[in-house]
């Protein structure tokens, strides 16, 4: 009792306390009213002073230019939204790309909005205006006139700066204009000089060949032109449903390519040699060709060489060999084989070769030499990073103190650009005017699709100026144009008509090309009779050489990164790799048994040691991958590539070897040894590579598909009623058989979808964001761990008509549209993951955290200039919701509303979804089911189609076309 | 109310045993027992008074009745006539996977239907000043409480059945009702 | 205004020679004492124990408090899941919470319809346990949600979206009208309890803010006989409705997986599997209490042995039934010669969680075996041990069953591992310290046992009943 | 007892109320009706829509092709009154931003959520009239919100439009407008 009076009376403030506690807490809830019910910040509404003609807010334009990802030049069509180019699509009017595009390609947009571009040009580090610098420059090389100036690029395909080079050669006595590949092609370049005298690497039709063999030759993934290849391939696959067509790969490690061959056996890497003699020795004997010819002793396999050699023979004058190394005897016997089979002419066209890949490893060496004398004066570097992608990287920066002026045209402050004197940026090429002729006679333009977002200058202008004359490339490409290809054409009667034209199609063919076949191409056996013993010597030392517990070492470009030059691209960092779908960073790929002697597993850090040069990788165990060879990948280890690019893995170009003046990608003086308890866990997408037996991607033997069987799948019945559908069905069907498993579609996808970046740390955890994945499952021959059995299949939102994830939502965040799209509403979810759980496709991504805007993910939205490449037409996903494939539906929407518009029916094939434009290989297709006379429609009605687990009842709307295997490829998972 | 009214004889058991037989003479007697408290229900006191079975059970339906019906009913109008959405392609009116929910709003509605019933029906409602006949019934007494005022009554007379029954004391008393 | 006492001599009968043991208290003590022993708590100043094993639980939850903190303001990444595993702890410790919760309504329905006299004793705390129970395990669904300041939306409210209504095809929604219910009906059936017991209490309180609280709680309850007696009507009718309620409770959870199609989910074995593996764990947490509570709280006399062995029997019979539920669904997974199926059982006893798996058979199926043996069920530290393991073993059940067939469905390509953080952790602490925190205050400020339901036990017992 | 009875029900009453008011306060939580800013230079859609009758679409032509009406340029302003005569302190405030060429900075009124995709031209097409969402703009001196722009209010006008057989359909897909 007496407690609980003082409980009242010790404590007078009780009640005051209590009263302002309730006016505090009624103060609060007012408040929180006020602010909920106050209407946030005032929105702004700028409208233009003058609008530009061509331009709605809200409605996009495309221009046609020409890529500069590599030196393929793919043309492409750029999608610019309120004069922001935010998507890159491949340009159909080209007879070589046909529309396809590769990843690289697709991110190139986002590089355009890199915000470690530089903003202006800089003098020893220092900012400073083009006016200038120009000065300074000019000043210098009126002093060096008559001394060395040289100009050290990479390929240039482009005619109009071939022309302004030329001009600078007639200026300057002794200017000199030396380019390299980062990757380079020299070998085949010089074989085919020697072999048929023509300029340039061959013109490959894989598309013309019946039997294709590839000696690490990865012409789907990186070779040379993979997005032209893989068309061809894909087309040539396509017609061969209905006949024979057989892809042999010999290669070391396990390429994209190789994982597409009908045939794939495993060799040493270096093996290149005695495999294409071998070759060559069996074809000989069928062309009734008698020289003997030299013997080495490598471990190879006779079948194979003999089956492979056969179908080139019987398919003469339609197969086609091609070979990856760098070495010139090697790619003389190649020449020699693909001569005597008479595919010269046929599949390899030399007389209107391809101009890619012009580099001269021997002339970057003598200029290094010519640096050290100091017989250079001036240097600019333009598309090379020599600091980075020579082997002997430190070497130049040495030389380059030597040089009284070196300029750098690099958009940002690379490894070469940290060292010049002079930093003039050049353009984005989404900025820039420009043309190019990556094959003799097929040409195509470059338009700038936005005004320029720095105070950076096109190469090409900086040279101009530098001449004297005026910096304007737009009339210098106009020049060369009307001068060389006006007359070739008799189409248009006007210039002014011709160049409109090309500009809108953004494609040029010269009429006069086209293949004069010489089939009989022969050439002097003596030739590659000093090859072959060339061979045979080299394959004796190396023998010789070899320490018993050394490995061979295969240097090779990924899908992703290529050479390097886009390692600051956060798309392409993340993008995983086709073949070990390995994400951020390279590793050393190890055989099983490689492995197992070395006690490591997939992670555990690898030192590698060459002479006195080591570097640490984490190992990634690959079953296919040679005993004795162990790849790395080049193109990465940047230190100045930017926020994004560096530090992610390690740089590999300064394990490259020289050889007779040549790059050498294979070497075999490699020590490893792991380092132990140390460990780099991989960022990879995927993990478990077997199909553990399970009918996901149904394969069918060529002889079954021609003898009919099996018949069509019934359609499974449905518990429920069915529900009368809307006026579209949309649906995809996937063609397993055509897709090579590029890559291209994931970032077209992410591009297109603004799917975030997440970084490696995520990606590790199992939460990567694409909405498209390519599922890569392989299996192995008990026997013969070199023939893998691999099959790719896109993954996506199966858009299923009784879809599992539907039902269980508990908000109706994702309901079925009527015209048969599982739709997710981003704003109604409330992030239970449901329907992640009960997703038999495992599909689904969810927001783990908010990644738009966010310091923790600075890699595409956080900073403002990178959010200009955001779709506005797709709204970017907040934390804690899911998201997935929408079969594009704001693509879906703006065409039904253009047909709308212009009062037509809305005609099948006119949506593309991402993916699907994208595809090089059009294994994709879109379209309506309620309209039968469509494609999808009809693929959905093909003996090969097939849904995935559809003994679920899920009927998904994306379907799938089985793979055909051809050959004897009895070793079949389950 | 005169006081007359309101006075009770109150008598206090130590047992239930003993109330029980208390009760049973009384009525014998042809007394009508006003109440009887204990601190907890007595089997056969019911009996012995020949209190009525309880009609709670009927609220308890109608709360059922209640909950299922209007759960029904309203997911039948919100998934089949106000919006009906293509959900996995499962037909708008999907009656199995509503009956989960209603079974729930069905016991929900019972339980507490039957809860109020009982509350209101016993005048069970929060208050300061109750005032039990005597404060240990909630503990350990047995208290039967008769009216003074009826015909047949005969204090003396009472006090004395009332002892011999096993009171421990009879105490006439004021009983504000 | 008493009017003059008629005094009379006190006949001089003796009660207390009839009386004899009973199984269900020991000693025999009158009803003032039985009174005073269940009050003694109330009004004492809780001793050493008490305060230690609050301190450890107020440290637990908050430990919870700030892990479910920065979760919801980071987003759900700090926890390990990921593209496949979208749901592991979260889901794990509220399934197990739901089952714990089972036990309480079992003892206080159930048994009253039984007419198990031995529940009287153990009901009140039984039912409480229930309430905290079910709070823990409301909490997972909302802190599991990406966005959980929508929770919301799942409640079907006119809203000016059309209106939009919910899915009422979702599990999940079932979820929340079942808990929503059994809280409820759990309160409100805790309440009426407590009515006379507040009485009792009002009634020994001096005038007071203590009585003042007693006395609005008790509703002015006054013993008359006609309330009593409608009073055991509705408790009759409670306990019937909350019977099929308690049932289809944990069969809707089980439902969460069973109307899925993941293969280890996708089961009609679940509910009635999963009720009995609710009760079996109900009762491990149950028994794990009390043996902790009459020793703390010097309640030996009311909560006996008996009791504990009356408990263990249950366990050891659900106990039972879940062993055989994991046989039956080995079996059906062989049996269904489905490929999918099959892996993941195989997966299940062999793959990376392989190790839960057998924590989980060895804790739920064979260990409750031991209580075949009469020895063990009368033995305070066995029973205090296997109680423990029990609710190990039944937390690993729902983790196996959740994590081990989500990490590896379908499609292998996207197999994952999942690894819990300490976040998760904290959050699974938390909920401990949620419940013990609730549990110790509730041993301190109302009466732990039913008082009127022993003392009827008591008289009845005595014989003084005819 | 009586007393208790009145102060359950009163209890009871107050919170219903009390939540029937916070609920419908809380619905209106981010809706805007009869927003009307006060706008940089004083346009009177009455003056140009109304009684000069100048259609809607002259001077926002994006309605026509784009999911934005748009706000007209200031040359097209002046495509007007860089002849008519008449002078006006609001039509010097025009002529002085497009002498030192600064675009006007007007207040947008009609707002809807990021999460909501909305095309004007659709609409157009469709045959909506401008005065279906925006209200009777013509007689509107200062321009104000007088529709909700709440999903509910979309909805009903796409339900009473969805069967139409001939007409184009309104959709009820989630997808339409959330994407």
């Amino acid at each position: 009792m007496a407690q609980e009076l003082t409980f009242f009376k010790r404590r007078p403030d009780a009640e005051t306390s209590r009263r302002d506690f309730l006016t505090r807490i009624g103060f609060t809830l007012a408040a929180s009213a006020l602010a909920s019910c106050s209407r946030g910040p005032v929105q702004k509404a700028i409208p233009f002073l003058n609008k530009p003609e061509e331009q709605t807010p809200g409605v996009a334009n495309w221009y046609a230019t020409t890529c500069a990802g590599c030196s393929a030049a793919c043309p492409l069509l750029v999608k610019t939204r309120d004069g922001r180019p935010i998507k890159i699509e491949g340009n159909g009017e080209s007879p070589l790309s046909g529309g396809g595009t590769c990843a690289t390609g697709q991110a190139t947009v986002l590089s355009l909005y890199d915000p470690d571009r530089l903003t202006g040009p800089m003098w020893h580090g220092e900012t400073i205006t083009w006016d200038e610098i120009d000065r300074r420059i000019t000043e210098r090389l009126a002093a060096a006139r008559e001394r060395g100036v040289v100009l050290l690029t990479n390929t240039i395909v482009s005619p109009s700066t071939t022309a302004l080079i030329a001009d600078w050669s007639r200026r300057f006595p002794k200017f000199r204009h030396v380019s390299y590949d980062a990757v380079s092609f020299s070998a085949l370049r010089q074989a085919t000089r020697e072999c048929f005298g023509t300029a340039g690497v061959p013109h490959y039709r894989f598309d013309r060949a019946t039997t294709i063999v590839g000696i690490d030759a990865d012409f789907l993934g990186t070779w040379l032109a993979p997005v032209e290849f893989t068309r061809q391939h894909a087309a040539r696959r396509r017609r061969a449903l209905s006949g024979e067509m057989r892809h042999y790969q010999f290669e070391a490690g396990v390429s994209l390519t190789g994982s597409n061959a009908d045939r794939r056996f495993g060799m040493a890497a270096s093996d290149h040699g005695a495999i294409a003699l071998a070759l060559l020795r069996r074809i000989a004997a069928h062309a009734g060709i008698t020289e003997p010819l030299p013997d080495v002793d490598a471990a190879i396999d006779e079948h194979a060489i003999a089956a492979a050699a056969d179908d080139l023979w019987r398919d003469r004058g339609q197969s086609i060999l091609v070979c990856g190394s760098n070495d010139v005897s090697i790619q003389v016997i190649v020449h020699a084989i693909n001569a005597i089979l008479g595919n010269i002419g046929a599949t390899v066209d030399v007389d209107l070769p391809s101009l890619q890949k012009q580099g001269d490893d021997g002339a970057v060496d003598a200029l290094v030499e010519d640096m050290n004398r100091g017989d250079v004066h001036v240097l600019m570097t333009y598309g090379v990073n020599p600091a980075y992608d020579l082997p002997a990287g430190p070497e130049f920066v040495r030389a380059m103190e030597s040089v009284a002026l070196t300029i750098s045209f690099a958009d940002r402050l690379d490894e070469t650009a940290a060292h010049s004197h002079a930093v003039c940026p050049d353009h984005h090429f989404l900025e820039a005017w420009g043309d190019a002729e990556p094959v003799k006679g097929s040409f195509s333009l470059a338009q700038p699709t936005i005004a320029p977002l720095f105070n950076t200058r096109a190469a090409q202008e900086s040279l101009l100026k530098w001449l004297g004359e005026s910096p304007d490339f737009y009339s210098y490409v106009r020049a060369v144009w009307r001068r060389e290809l006006y007359a070739r054409q008799d189409r248009y009667h006007t210039f002014d008509e011709f160049w409109d034209h090309s500009l809108h199609d953004g494609v040029f063919e010269d009429p006069a090309r086209g293949y004069r076949s010489q089939g009989s191409a022969r050439l002097d056996p003596e030739r590659w009779h000093a090859a072959a013993r060339a061979i045979a010597h080299d394959h004796q030392r190396a023998a010789a050489a070899r320490m018993p517990d050394s490995y061979e070492l295969q240097l090779y470009e990924t899908v992703a990164l290529r050479d390097g030059r886009h390692a600051n691209n956060p798309w392409l960092q993340e993008l995983p790799d086709p073949v070990t779908k390995v994400t951020w960073g390279n590793y050393i790929v190890l055989a099983p048994s490689a492995a197992k002697a070395l006690e490591v597993e997939t992670g555990d850090v690898v030192r590698l040691a060459v002479g006195d040069h080591m570097c640490d990788l984490p190992a990634y165990v690959q079953p296919g991958q040679a005993q004795r060879t162990v790849s790395i990948a080049l193109g990465y280890g940047r230190d100045r590539a930017g926020k994004v690019g560096n530090a992610v893995g390690v740089n590999a170009f300064p394990l490259v070897a020289a050889h007779g003046g040549h790059r050498r990608y294979v070497r075999g003086d490699v020590v490893l040894q792991r380092r132990t308890g140390k460990q780099l866990p991989l960022a990879a997408t995927q993990t478990h590579h077997s199909i553990e037996g399970r009918p996901i991607v149904k394969t069918i033997t060529l002889e079954e598909l021609l003898s009919g069987t099996p018949e069509v799948m019934a359609p499974q019945p449905s518990l429920w009623p069915e529900r009368e559908g809307g006026e579209h069905h949309w649906s995809m069907v996937i063609d397993l058989n055509a897709c090579t498993g590029c890559s291209a579609c994931v970032t077209a996808c992410q591009a297109e979808n603004n799917v975030p970046v997440v970084g490696p740390d995520e990606v590790r955890r199992g939460r990567e964001m694409h909405w498209i994945r390519i599922d890569r499952y392989v299996d192995v021959a008990p026997d013969n761990d070199a023939a893998l059995d691999v099959a790719f299949q896109p993954m996506m939102c199966q858009h299923c008509q009784d879809a599992p994830c539907e039902t269980v939502c508990p908000v109706l965040a994702t309901v079925h549209s009527s015209d048969g799209i599982n739709q997710q509403i981003y704003n109604r979810c409330i992030g239970t993951r449901y329907c992640e759980n009960n997703c038999p496709y495992k599909v689904r991504r969810f927001n783990w955290f908010q990644y738009a805007g966010n310091q923790e993910f600075d890699y595409t939205t956080t900073d403002p200039l990178e959010r200009m490449v955001l779709n506005p037409d797709v709204v970017v996903r907040s934390r804690g919701v899911m998201e997935k494939c929408s079969l594009c539906v704001q693509r879906i929407q703006a065409e039904k509303l253009s047909a709308k518009q212009e009062g037509r029916r809305l005609a099948d094939g006119r949506i593309k979804t991402a993916c699907q434009q994208s595809c090089p290989a059009n294994a994709i297709v879109f379209g309506d089911l309620n309209d039968p006379e469509s494609e999808v429609a009809r693929l959905r009605r093909s003996r090969r189609h097939f849904t995935v687990l559809e003994e679920l009842g899920t009927r998904p709307n994306v379907g799938y076309l089985m793979r055909v295997t051809n050959g004897e490829k009895t070793e079949k998972p389950s | 109310m005169s006081d007359a009214a309101r006075e009770f004889i109150v008598a206090r058991f130590e047992d239930e045993r003993r109330l029980i037989d208390a009760v049973r003479a009384v009525r014998a007697r042809g007394l009508r027992v006003y109440d009887v408290y204990a601190p907890y229900a007595i089997h056969g006191l019911d009996a012995a008074m020949s209190l009525r079975r309880s009609r709670l059970s009927i609220a308890t339906l109608a709360g059922g009745i209640a909950g299922l019906v209007a759960s029904l009913a309203f997911e039948f109008y919100a998934a089949v006539i106000d919006w009906a959405l293509n959900v996995g392609g499962k037909p708008d009116n999907s009656t199995l996977a509503f009956i989960p929910i209603a079974f729930e709003l069905t016991v929900l509605g019972a339980g507490l239907a039957t809860v109020a019933a009982f509350l209101s029906r016993c005048r069970l409602l929060p208050t300061m000043n109750a005032r039990p006949v005597d404060a240990a019934v909630t503990d350990d007494a047995f208290v039967l409480a008769l009216r003074c005022r009826q015909t047949a009554f005969d204090r003396s007379l009472v006090e004395r059945l009332l002892f011999e029954h096993g009171a421990e004391t009879v105490v006439s008393k004021v009983i504000e009702p | 205004m008493t009017a003059p006492v008629v005094a009379r001599e006190r006949r001089a009968v003796d009660f207390t020679g009839t009386r004899t043991a009973t199984p269900w208290i020991e000693g025999e003590p009158t009803l003032r004492e039985i009174s005073d022993d269940v009050i003694r708590p109330l009004v004492t100043r809780p001793g050493f124990g008490w305060w230690s094993c609050f301190a450890v639980a107020l440290c637990a939850l908050l430990i919870g408090v700030s892990a479910v903190a920065y979760e919801i303001a980071t987003g759900i990444g700090v926890w390990g899941l990921n593209r496949t595993v979208g749901w592991a702890f979260d889901i794990t410790n509220f399934v197990f919470w739901i089952g714990i919760g089972h036990a309480g309504t079992l003892i206080s329905a159930i048994l009253l319809l039984l007419r198990q006299q031995w529940r009287t004793a153990i009901s009140r705390s039984a039912e409480a346990m229930t309430i905290f129970a079910v709070m823990c395990a409301a909490m997972f669904p909302l802190i599991h949600m990406g966005r959980p300041w929508l929770a919301f939306w799942v409640i079907p409210y006119p809203n000016s979206r059309g209106p939009l209504w919910v899915n009422f095809r979702s599990p999940l929604l079932w979820d929340v009208f079942a808990i929503n219910t059994y809280l409820t009906i759990s309160l409100v059936f805790w309440y009426l309890g407590m009515i006379p017991d507040f009485a009792t209490l009002r009634d020994r309180t001096e005038a007071g803010i203590r009585r003042a609280v007693y006395s609005v709680l008790s509703l002015g309850w006054n013993g008359s006989a006609r309330t009593w007696s409608r009073y055991e009507t509705t408790t009759t009718l409670l306990a019937g409705l909350a019977t099929p309620l308690v049932i289809s409770v944990h069969s809707i959870v089980s439902m969460d997986f069973a109307t899925s199609v993941l293969p280890g989910w996708h089961t009609t074995l679940f509910p009635p599997y999963f009720v009995a593996g609710a009760v079996f764990s109900g009762f491990g947490m149950v028994l794990l209490l009390l043996i902790i509570v009459r020793t703390v709280m010097h309640l030996e006399r009311y909560i006996t042995i008996a009791h504990l062995e009356a408990m263990s029997k249950i366990m050891l019979l659900t106990g039972s039934i879940v062993g055989f539920a994991y046989a039956t669904e080995f079996f059906n997974a062989w049996y269904s010669h489905n490929v999918y199926e099959r892996y993941t059982f195989v997966n299940r006893v062999s793959g990376p969680y392989a190790w839960c798996f057998w924590t989980m058979a060895g804790c739920n199926a064979l260990a409750p075996q031991l209580l075949w043996m009469r020895r063990v069920r009368r033995s305070v530290p066995a029973l205090f041990i296997l109680s423990i393991l029990v609710n190990v073993g039944m937390w690993f059940e729902r983790f196996v069953i959740i994590v081990t067939s989500l990490h590896r469905s379908f499609l292998p390509s996207s197999w994952t591992m999942y690894r819990p953080t300490i976040i998760e952790v904290g959050t699974l602490v938390g909920s401990f310290g949620l419940f013990f925190t609730c549990f110790l205050l509730f041993i301190r400020v109302l009466p732990m046992i039913a008082m009127w339901e022993v003392k009827a036990v008591a008289r009845h017992a005595s014989g003084a009943h005819v | 007892m009586t007393r208790w009875k009145l102060v359950i029900a009163i209890a009871a009453i107050t919170s219903v109320v009390g939540a029937g008011v916070v609920a419908r306060e809380l619905s209106r939580v981010g809706v805007h009706q009869w927003y009307s800013p006060v706008q940089p230079i004083a346009f009177s859609h009455k003056l140009h829509a109304g009684d000069s009758r100048i259609p809607c679409l002259y001077c926002h032509f994006g309605a026509r092709t784009s999911r934005h009406a748009g706000i007209p340029p200031a040359n097209v302003c002046m495509n007007c009154h860089g002849i008519l005569q008449k002078q006006s302190a609001e039509i010097e405030k025009l002529k002085e931003l497009v002498a030192i060429a600064r675009p006007i900075a007007w207040t947008k009124v009609h707002n809807l959520p990021d999460f909501v995709y909305f095309n004007h031209s659709q609409h157009v097409i469709a045959g909506v009239a401008c005065q279906a969402c925006h209200g009777h703009v013509e007689r509107m001196e200062r321009i104000e919100q007088e529709a909700p722009l709440t999903m509910g209010w979309c909805i009903q006008c796409h339900r009473a439009h969805s069967g139409g057989a001939n007409a184009p359909a309104a959709s009820l897909d989630c997808g339409k407008c959330h994407y």
